[in-house]
């Protein structure tokens, strides 16, 4: 596998910005009526995306859910290409067959992602699995929602990974809802790390706010994947500062939940630290001006493509 | 003189000859290791190790996942599951996920994946171990379908299947194991086959009920009633090529399967057929299938639902005149 | 009678079994999707606490916990949402649900409700597009409804909430909005197994349920201009299936147009054709033609989802396709 | 152990072990004879059904797997039927239509079995979300072997029972020792990551209970805990029952390999024969129940011959029963696909 050169702080908040940038600008085209479909934003779970794939490689899989903008952006896809598919466009990744809940981008490892729950977690072992057979170096990332620790293949998945001592790294995002509930009103278990120790995986809680908490956690994780020693969970404490989906007005939120998660928004956070840290103000604009610039030229041209075509509507169901 | 060997002997030859080929290819399922129930994968596992045969837990959901997700990235996997009916457990894997990537991806994914089903009626295994569920697998784009009846097209549509780029679904009918056949490996790749000439009915079929058919050829030839046999062989993509070219000539057609007829593969030959010939047919096109009932398990039971030979003859001399119409196809029962 | 949304219909249906029958427990809340009706789903959550079941994400877990309920006293209303998760719930749907009956040489009993809300409804892409009722009408045990008016809804509902038997109801999306009268009698029921003639006519018989009908009788509208009568046939359950009314109605007109929103290969279009086919050959002067959704996953771009599914414009030209093909 | 019971209780379980035992034992060689099809017997397994099952009350339910005879025997099924079952006969449980995967039995508790690994968990957690919700003092059941855990449908059961306070108990009966595919002498088996298997169900913050299924005193006190939380509001109880692959049923079709249980071997060690010798001497629940109940002076050897032998007749007779039913009208596969 190809190493990469480690992010450097700037180019991690680089990445975050590039995220808050494209997600509001969907939210922004959503409201306008330009995009259409069912949209998950992840806002506010930009440290998890981020610290994640700031621990792979290029070459490293990751499989994303319904929420996985971020994810995709956090391991390198291309905005342009990424908003066309969100938009139904022609050229975006999937030619529009897929849209924002299917996203796909191998060139830069994004393999798939699901509009099941928990539905790509077995498909990350797979992947896994195939380093395993063909000697790769390569590991695996599921990313997942607290949703996902109360269905079957979850729970199926954990076993086998510690079974086969799969190199995956299991990424559970724990926003603390499920869709429209509490995770309490789904299971009496709080932190779904807990199930890890069932199969003796290892397993650790991090701030999701803290984007290099993140990424030395999933560091840790990564390096015993790739030294054999098989799978590991992380879960990502976090929260989306969206509802479920776009349209969606989680009423079922408190004000005082919504804000003080917002004192913990993890960008700003991460901007506060750099500050702190000795980086000019000046340079953090910069950062975040430029994540918006990319984020509107990419968002203009995607717009601007034509819309997927129908002659190719029964292209790709088979080779 | 090629050998005759046994059908299941023959799927175990395909997946030999398969994995000497392409060291992409892996074998999951449960107990596969030991051979599975059948034999299917018997030493497989000494000759290419543990690491290419994978005993799975009883996850169907996830084994499926996992090998989807490992022919998405590079390998070639075949999923045993050991009887059709577990492959409701992995149904939202095969239908959501397999099924769809390469769609949805606008082909930027490919999976390479191969699921060997076994199942049918036969052994009085009651209502969970012996269904017929190709419609399922038919009705779900992105899927192809094949079901050998003869040892050579078992190891030989075997072999064509793992090497496809696609999902294939592999049916192998459990009351078939142990039929002996020619295995030449010059069996064709693709299409449906005349299996018998005749020109009076156009007998179209699958799987088991395909012997079922020759065996009522036989006892109708002796009554001068000449049925051509289509064994379709693959169902996804469904090759009618030679049964409307035999419709064409002999006006009346069969089309008998051993799955429940209602929403059966049946419907979809029939409706093919039909506008295929405009209704320019002698006859309806009759359906023989199974009543639409689960399995019961008594052997009187199992008996009265699984169709043979006799309703094939049957349904042939109702379209030709020489008995009442069998109008629905079925024994009776609540569509 | 009365006027009212299918949406209110569909509610107030349930509201009625749960004020009439206190076994009626509903599990899964989304009844009307994420539709802007939901308001009025949530109102009877509301009015019945004890007895509406917000389940984890876990089909096939929650799908049998129903069906063990019914073995066990309650009569459970269980909703899947999105049409497409039944396949993780599927073993427990046709593996436990639809034969435990008949595995029992009729001894134990389901009585139960699935509700799914299936089809096309914009941008759902290929995971939350899905039209079950094929795969269910292939096995044996399951009742299905596919109601396509308020009446009809309400009148189903009734029906389905008094069997004995696990019965799968699918509801479109896009029919929550239209509006149509509903009788004021709230016990009032329509039996499974008995279709109804939306539109009569000569010329054509169309077959179309659920959200279908809705395009069917369009198209008939714009058939009816140019002077093609067509008689629009709505099963509202498929299993039982009426084939008596489809029959007489094909002897009528000889020829026939099925609409369905499944996917073409095996699907509900390819069972009406052959049953007609076979049942009333002599009658028929074309051969059927089908008018399904393409056989592929249902993309997620709005000119491709159009493309693949079963449109007015379909309908239109297959029915003037086979009112132009001559007699057999 | 000895359960803490009178006499007449402890001598009924021993009863409906034997009969579980004599059952099993002649389907075997049944089978040898008649075309059964494929089945799984619960020989080794009696002295956890037993204790287990037999203290539930009528209404409570049960829903079991492939291997269910000794389950549906141990709360009173009658033998004749359940053979006339297995032979598809019109007397049987199920008119013929279940077979011995299928085997229903409502006045007993058993309102399905159900086949697919991992079938009854949800089914099972959901007689008893019925329970809770009609407000009625009942329990319900499930009981599935180690394999069980290895699907998602377990999971996703006993989160609802956990989160709703169900009265459920998941009965796991470890029977993976010396089974196919095992590692030698180990628990758990081969396909499964998590040891020991309670806490899979801990996870969930079930309490869990294991016990030695050879055990008649221990599995009894284990299950009344469990029965009493769960009649008391407590929720669910996950027991994890540890035996022995009784060796005839190894690989997968079961054979007559130790012979019919001799009695005797109880009080006479040196009746035991040299194969499978451990498993007579120290595997076998059934013949450590009858040691204890000698050694606490509850039954004399005659005594323990003298049920035995009734039990015998009262199997030959079901046979015979069995045997002499007519099949099922052939009409009647079309029959009861709806209620």
């Amino acid at each position: 596998m190809t190493r990469t050169r480690p992010l450097t702080d700037l180019e991690i908040l680089a990445r975050m910005w590039l995220i808050r940038a494209f997600e509001e600008k969907v939210s922004e085209l959503y409201a306008a009526g330009k995009v259409a479909g069912l949209i998950h934003l992840g806002i506010g779970q930009e440290g998890s995306a981020v610290g994640t794939c700031a621990a792979l490689g290029r070459s490293d899989y990751v499989f994303g859910t319904h929420r996985s903008h971020a994810h995709a952006i956090a391991k390198g896809a291309d905005l342009r290409r990424l908003m066309a598919e969100i938009a139904g466009r022609s050229t975006g990744y999937c030619k529009g067959k897929g849209g924002s809940m299917h996203i796909s981008a191998p060139e830069v490892g994004f393999v798939t992602a699901t509009g099941v729950v928990a539905g790509n977690i077995p498909l990350a072992l797979g992947a896994a699995l195939t380093s395993v057979t063909r000697n790769e170096d390569r590991v695996s990332v599921a990313f997942f929602g607290d949703g996902a620790g109360q269905s079957g293949p979850f729970h199926e998945s954990l076993n086998m990974a510690a079974l086969w001592k799969l190199p995956v790294v299991l990424v559970c995002e724990n926003n603390g809802y499920v869709e429209f509930s509490p995770l309490s009103a789904h299971t009496v278990v709080e932190r779904l790390a807990d199930y890890a120790s069932v199969y003796s995986i290892p397993a650790v809680t991090v701030d999701g706010g803290d984007v290099l908490a993140v990424r030395d956690a999933v560091t840790e994780a990564v390096d015993r994947a790739r030294g054999g020693g098989g799978p590991s969970f992380v879960e990502v404490l976090t929260h989306r500062l969206r509802g479920h989906y776009e349209g969606d007005p989680a009423r079922y939120r408190t004000l005082s939940e919504r804000e003080e998660w917002k004192r913990k928004d993890p960008v700003a956070r991460f901007a506060r630290h750099l500050a702190e840290s000795g980086v000019p103000p000046e340079s953090l604009d910069d950062v975040e001006a430029a994540a918006r610039t990319r984020v509107a030229v990419a968002a203009e041209q995607a717009l601007a493509d034509p819309p997927a075509d129908p002659a190719g509507v029964t292209g790709d169901v088979y080779v | 003189m090629a050998a005759r060997i046994r059908y299941i002997e023959a799927v175990r030859q395909g997946l030999q000859s398969s994995m000497r080929s392409d060291p992409s290819v892996i074998v999951l399922g449960e107990d596969v290791r030991y051979g599975g129930p059948f034999g299917a994968t018997k030493g497989l596992a000494d000759e290419f190790g543990k690491g290419r045969i994978l005993d799975t837990p009883i996850s169907e959901a996830t084994v499926m996942g996992m090998a989807t997700g490992a022919a998405a990235t590079g390998l070639r996997p075949i999923v045993e599951i050991m009887f059709v009916d577990f492959a409701t457990l992995a149904m939202d894997q095969l239908v959501n996920h397999a099924a769809k990537l390469g769609f949805m991806t606008g082909g930027l994914l490919r999976v390479p994946l191969t699921v060997r089903v076994q199942g049918g009626v036969s052994g009085r295994f009651g209502a969970h171990h012996s269904q017929s569920l190709e419609a399922w697998f038919l009705h779900t784009p992105g899927l192809k379908v094949v079901a050998p009846a003869f040892p050579g097209d078992a190891a030989r549509l075997l072999e064509v299947a793992i090497a496809d780029d696609n999902p294939v679904v592999y049916m192998e009918h459990r009351g078939l194991y142990w039929t002996k056949g020619e295995v030449t490996g010059n069996e064709p790749a693709s299409g449906s086959v005349v299996r018998r000439r005749g020109d009076h009915v156009t007998i179209v079929s699958y799987s088991r009920m395909v012997h079922h058919a020759l065996a009522a050829a036989d006892t109708l030839a002796a009554d001068g009633i000449g049925c051509e046999v289509i064994d379709l062989r693959w169902l996804a993509p469904l090759d009618l090529e030679p049964a409307v070219a035999s419709l064409r000539r002999t006006g009346r057609a069969v089309v008998a399967h051993e799955a429940v007829t209602t929403g059966g593969v049946g419907a979809e030959v029939v409706a093919r057929l039909q506008a295929a010939r405009g209704i320019r047919t002698r006859a309806p096109i009759a359906r023989v299938g199974a009543p639409f009932a689960p399995v019961g398990a008594a052997p009187e039971l199992e008996d009265a639902f699984v169709p043979g030979s006799g309703d094939i003859v049957g349904a042939v001399r109702g379209l030709l005149g020489e008995a009442p119409p069998r109008t629905d196809g079925q024994k009776g029962g609540r569509t | 009678m009365r006027e009212m949304l299918y949406a209110e219909a569909l509610v107030e249906s349930l509201r009625h079994q749960m004020a009439t029958d206190e076994r009626v427990h509903l599990m899964g809340l989304y009844f009307l999707g994420l539709t802007k009706h939901r308001a009025i789903m949530a109102r009877l959550h509301a009015d019945y606490p004890g007895r509406v079941y917000h389940p984890p994400i876990a089909e096939v877990g929650y799908v049998g916990v129903a069906i063990g309920a019914a073995l066990a006293g309650l009569r459970p209303i269980v909703d899947m949402a999105t049409a497409s998760f039944m396949f993780q719930a599927f073993p427990q749907i046709v593996n436990e649900a639809a034969n435990i009956h008949y595995m029992s040489g009729g001894a134990t009993k389901v009585p139960m409700v699935f509700h799914f809300n299936h089809g096309i409804r914009g941008g759902g892409a290929a995971q939350h597009s899905h039209s079950p009722q094929a795969m269910l009408w292939n096995t044996p045990g399951l009742e299905i409804m596919a109601p396509s008016t308020p009446r009809d809804v309400m009148g189903l509902v009734n029906t389905a909430a008094a069997s004995d038997n696990p019965t799968a109801w699918v509801d479109h999306v896009r029919l929550f909005d239209t509006s149509g009268p509903v009788p004021d009698d709230k016990d009032f029921s329509i039996p499974f197994g008995v279709a109804d003639v939306k539109r009569q006519g000569g010329d054509v018989t169309v077959f179309a349920s659920s959200w279908m009908v809705v395009r069917a009788l369009e198209a008939a509208e714009t058939l009816s201009a140019e002077g093609i009568q067509a008689e629009v046939i709505d099963p509202r359950t498929l299993s039982p299936l009426d084939e008596e009314t489809i029959l007489e109605s094909v002897a009528k007109t000889g020829r026939l147009v099925v609409v369905d929103e499944c996917h073409r290969r095996c699907g509900v279009a390819a069972e009406i054709t052959a049953v007609v086919t076979e049942r009333a050959f002599g009658d028929l002067v074309a051969a059927p033609i089908r008018v399904t959704t393409a056989d592929v996953p249902i993309p997620f771009s709005p000119p491709l989802e159009q493309h693949v599914e079963p449109t007015t414009d379909k309908i239109v030209a297959a029915v003037r396709a086979v009112t132009d093909s001559a007699a057999g | 152990m000895i359960p803490d019971l009178p006499a007449d209780r402890l001598t009924d379980y021993l009863r409906r072990m034997l009969v579980i035992r004599r059952f099993e034992e002649g389907l075997i060689e049944l089978a040898g004879e008649y075309a059964v099809g494929h089945f799984h017997v619960y020989i080794g397994q009696e002295a956890t059904g037993v204790p287990a099952l037999a203290q539930l009350e009528p209404g409570d339910v049960g829903f079991t797997t492939h291997r269910n005879h000794g389950h549906l025997l141990a709360r009173g099924t009658d033998p004749a039927a359940m053979f006339a079952e297995i032979l598809g006969k019109e007397t049987g449980t199920n008119r013929g239509k279940g077979g011995t995967l299928h085997i229903a039995s409502l006045e007993n508790g058993f309102p399905t079995t159900s086949a697919a690994t991992g079938g009854c968990t949800p089914l099972a957690t959901g007689a008893a979300f019925a329970f809770s919700r009609l407000g009625r003092d009942r329990v319900s059941v499930c009981l599935f072997g180690d394999g069980a855990l290895e699907e998602g449908t377990f999971h996703e059961s006993i989160n609802i029972a956990a989160l709703e306070s169900l009265p459920v108990i998941y009965l796991c009966e470890n029977n993976s020792l010396e089974a196919l595919g095992q590692k030698a002498n180990e628990y758990p088996s081969s396909t499964m990551a998590a040891a020991p298997l309670t806490d899979l169900a801990a996870a969930f913050k079930v309490p869990t209970i294991t016990v030695d299924g050879t055990d008649t005193g221990a599995v009894h006190d284990a299950m009344a805990t469990a029965v009493g939380r769960a009649r008391g509001g407590g929720g669910p109880t996950f027991i994890e029952a540890l035996t022995v692959r009784w060796p005839g049923s190894r690989p997968i079709w079961p054979q007559l390999l130790t012979g019919p249980t001799d009695l005797s071997y109880a009080w006479d060690p040196s009746a035991i024969p040299a194969d499978y010798a451990v498993w007579h001497a120290e595997q076998d629940g059934l013949l450590r129940y009858v040691r204890e109940l000698l050694s606490a002076g509850v039954l004399t050897p005659d005594e323990a011959l003298a049920m035995d032998e009734q039990v015998k007749d009262r199997i030959e007779r079901g046979v015979r029963f069995a045997l002499d039913s007519p099949y099922p009208p052939v009409a009647s596969a079309l029959e009861s696909v709806y209620a």
